[in-house]
Order: structure tokens, then C-alpha cells, then sequence
């Protein structure tokens, strides 16, 4: 049975480092190597940007959610941001870069399984799968 | 988190080195942009950024560097990026960017 | 306003490092210096294994609680162990050392202050804080 | 968290030196534990437990230390701790363990 873990985290930029920094430690404990690892506190660092700097309220805090297993790391993070409309969503354009716009494109790109729920005016959860091999 | 830069401007050859260390995420990504737009408005010239002692960056990072390299070349001047981490080179490979910003690793 | 995070821990003994290290990262964001932090480490790590090791129901997971302030950090570990009778609590007898009996006097001895709250049957929390000085 | 052990049995001097690195918490206590308690029963001898390379410590691995110390002191042997970094000594001050453990710093 998975082990789960959660963080409830105050919505400041300062205490994103901390969180990756716990969800390193996690990763590191269900036996990822060093490169998954980082890819790991990648995709979570942008997901907790995103819960930080799309809400609508201000310093509203958010949740993350770590699930381990002995083969994978499913990892949650949960805002009550305000949700987006996923339809408007557009894959970033990467012959021509743009300050923005990348966060869940690096998420997808590092993670094995990501699921996004949104709802306007509530919040989003993303849900990230990693798997060991 | 913290992050510390090391900057200097070599006057010979017109260029910026611009050395951050330690970990550029949501919380210190407005130091490295302050230090870079500081850096270029003191005097205008090409920057390297040298990323040697760079052990974390995400997309906040990535978005603060398109940034300056667009206005920088703009007045035609640009950035390159030396020595990233093997974890910081994939972010740069995954989104294209290393093409622009490390162009000498595919001479 | 104080800044609180809360963390929820699978009642495993290899939690306890991962709890130790985003406690070391909240009280060096506070501003607590070398000394302080591994002071505070050890006395969390005292009260998790304390969670742990009294519990009455198998795998009970716990409660880590800090809030940061300019000047103090306050951690509770907040169990469902099954509490204690504080009345027959005995101070270590340092000149003759056992192998247990160590984990509250070694936290009082580190940390500022100290409230243990606990309920036979129910559980325990217990309060510390820090100050920076 | 990690804690790695190496030990070697000096012959010569009827001495275990012991070296754990990393951290001794609730889930590594157990392994420094056995062993404390493999050596000694491999071959009787005082134990030299050498902590240089030990970042962390709590009441956990004190209670290793004591239980080993009670049981080999009743056969005559004894352990002696060595070169506890600062934050590991404070403990063993707080807890007066270091006079019975580090008696050469009390030389
Ligand atoms: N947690 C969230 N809450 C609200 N909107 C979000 C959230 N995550 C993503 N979005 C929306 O999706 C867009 C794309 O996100 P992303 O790819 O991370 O790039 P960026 O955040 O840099 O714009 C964002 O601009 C935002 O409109
Ligand atoms: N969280 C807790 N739940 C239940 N009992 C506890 C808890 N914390 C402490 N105790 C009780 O207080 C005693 C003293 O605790 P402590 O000083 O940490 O030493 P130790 O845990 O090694 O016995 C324990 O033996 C236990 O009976």
C-alpha cells in the first residue's frame, strides 16, 4: 500500500524551495536516481509557481500531495486559485520563445502521467506520475 | 533558497560575466532579473552567463533570461550560456532553448 | 501574520528525515543560524519519534505543525497515539544512563519553550518554540 | 536518510574502530545497533565508535550507544567515542554522556 504524505503550503514564493526540497528527500526514498530526481523537484517546483502566480486571491495557500509506492511517485498539488479555462490552453511555440507559457509543457515533458483538473472560479489540481522503471 | 551572483564586466572585450550561484526558482528569479538588466544598463554589451555554480533552475529562470535576451538583441547584442548542469541542460534541451542560448555546444 | 505550514506524516520511521529536513529548510528561511537549526532538528525528530514509538494503533501517522515568524519559529507535533500520564513522567537520572528515557528532556534543553498537551486514550501534541534572539 | 557503517578489528591492539557516516535517526538506529552488537560478538574487544563523518545524531543512537556500553562494560570492555562534531557533542554535554564516553576530552 502507498505511503501519502501531504503539505500544506502558505501561498509565498519562499517556501516553494522547501517543498522540493521534502519531495527530493521522498524520491529519494522510494529509490529514484539522481536525474529522475531532479526531474521530479522540476515538475513540482511548476506546478507550485503556477498554484502561486495564476491566484486570484492573494496568498492563498495551497496543498501537495505525495503518494510513494515501491515503483512510482504520484504527486498532487491542489489551489483554490480560481481554476483556468483548459481549452484556451496553447502549447508553447518554442521557435519562438516567450517569457511564459512553459511550466506545464516542462511538467509533461519530465513527468510519465499528468492530469489536470481545473474548474473557473474554484481551482486546479495537477496530478504528476512518476514511475521507477 | 538562495541565490548569490558574481558579476564583473571585462572592459577589453565589451562582455558581461555573470555568475549565479545556487538556485534560481519563484522566490529568486527577480534577483537574477534586477542583476542582469542592472548589469546590461551600466554598460551595454554582450553577457555570458556562466552557469557553473548553478544547481537548480525551473521555468521562472528560463523565462527571466528569454526576456533580457529579446531586449538585448533588440539593440544587437546577446547571451550565451556556459557550463549548465546536466539537470539544467535538459530543461534547455527540452524546450529548444539551448539552440539560442548555448549555440557553441553545437559548433 | 505568521506564516503556517503543516506537514502530514505516514507513521514510518523513515519519514522522520524527510519531516527533519523541510524543518531545517523553515527555520533557515527564518533566519536561524547553524547551531539553532540543528537544535531545532533534533528536538522535531525527538517529538516525531515519540509519535512513533508510544503509539498504540500500528502505522498511525501524525501532524507536524510550524509557524514562522520574524523572530521565533513554533513547531507542534500533534499525535493519535493514545497519550500518556504526564503525572508519572520521570526526569532522566543523568548519572546512571539507560537506553531510553532521553527524547523530552533533551527537547526542553534545546528548544525555548515547551507545552506538552496529552489525553489518555485520545494523544499528545507537543509545543516548541524558538526564538532567533 | 543514510547512514553508511565501516568498521575494521585492529589485531594488535584488541580495538573495533567503527565509522558510521550520515545520519543516525529512528530508521538507522537499528542498523548501528546490530552492528555494535555483531562486532563485539565477532570478537570481544573495547570499541572505538569514530564520528567524524556523522552529520546527525539524536536520543535514538544514544540509546544504541548506552545499551551496547551497559552490556560490554559488564564483560569488561568498553566504548569510546571519537571526534563528535559540534552539534553531536551538545548533545552528548546536555545528556553528560560525554563523560562517560569522551573521557580524553576531560584528560
Ligand atoms: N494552477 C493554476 N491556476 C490557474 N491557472 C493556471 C494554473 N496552472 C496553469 N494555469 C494557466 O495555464 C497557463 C499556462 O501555464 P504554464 O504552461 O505553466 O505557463 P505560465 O504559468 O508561465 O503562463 C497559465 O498562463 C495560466 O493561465
Ligand atoms: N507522543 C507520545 N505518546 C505517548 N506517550 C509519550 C509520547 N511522548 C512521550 N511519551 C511518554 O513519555 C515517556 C518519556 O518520553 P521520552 O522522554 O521521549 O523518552 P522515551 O521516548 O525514550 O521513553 C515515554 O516513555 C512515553 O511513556
Amino acid at each position: 500500500m502507498a505511503d501519502l504524505l501531504k503539505l500544506s503550503v502558505p501561498g509565498k514564493p519562499e517556501y516553494v524551495g522547501m517543498v522540493r526540497m521534502a519531495i527530493s528527500c521522498l524520491a529519494n526514498s522510494v529509490g529514484f536516481d539522481i536525474e529522475a530526481i531532479e526531474d521530479i523537484k522540476v515538475a513540482v517546483s511548476e506546478a507550485c509557481t503556477n498554484a502561486l502566480c495564476h491566484s486570484k486571491n492573494r496568498a492563498g495557500g495551497y496543498e501537495v500531495y505525495c503518494e510513494m509506492s515501491d515503483d512510482k511517485i504520484v504527486v498532487s498539488v491542489v489551489d483554490q486559485s480560481g481554476g483556468y479555462d483548459k481549452n484556451s490552453y496553447k502549447e508553447p511555440c518554442l521557435d519562438q520563445p516567450k517569457e511564459g507559457g512553459l511550466g506545464i509543457y516542462i511538467i509533461k515533458a519530465l513527468m510519465d502521467e499528468v492530469d489536470i483538473f481545473t474548474e473557473i472560479g474554484i481551482g486546479t489540481r495537477i496530478k504528476m506520475v512518476k514511475y521507477t522503471k | 533558497m538562495t541565490l548569490h551572483i558574481q558579476k564583473s564586466f571585462d572592459h577589453n572585450k565589451g562582455l558581461w560575466n555573470i555568475a549565479p550561484q545556487g538556485e534560481v526558482d519563484i522566490s529568486t528569479a527577480p534577483v537574477l532579473r534586477s542583476c542582469i538588466d542592472e548589469a546590461f544598463n551600466e554598460e551595454n554589451g554582450n553577457i555570458i552567463l556562466d552557469f557553473d555554480q548553478l544547481r537548480y533552475m525551473d521555468s521562472t529562470g528560463l523565462g527571466v533570461i528569454i526576456g533580457a535576451y529579446s531586449r538585448m538583441k533588440e539593440k544587437g547584442y546577446s547571451i550565451v550560456l556556459k557550463n549548465p548542469r546536466k539537470n539544467i541542460l535538459k530543461l534547455l534541451q527540452i524546450t529548444n532553448l539551448d539552440r539560442v542560448l548555448c549555440a557553441e555546444l553545437y559548433e
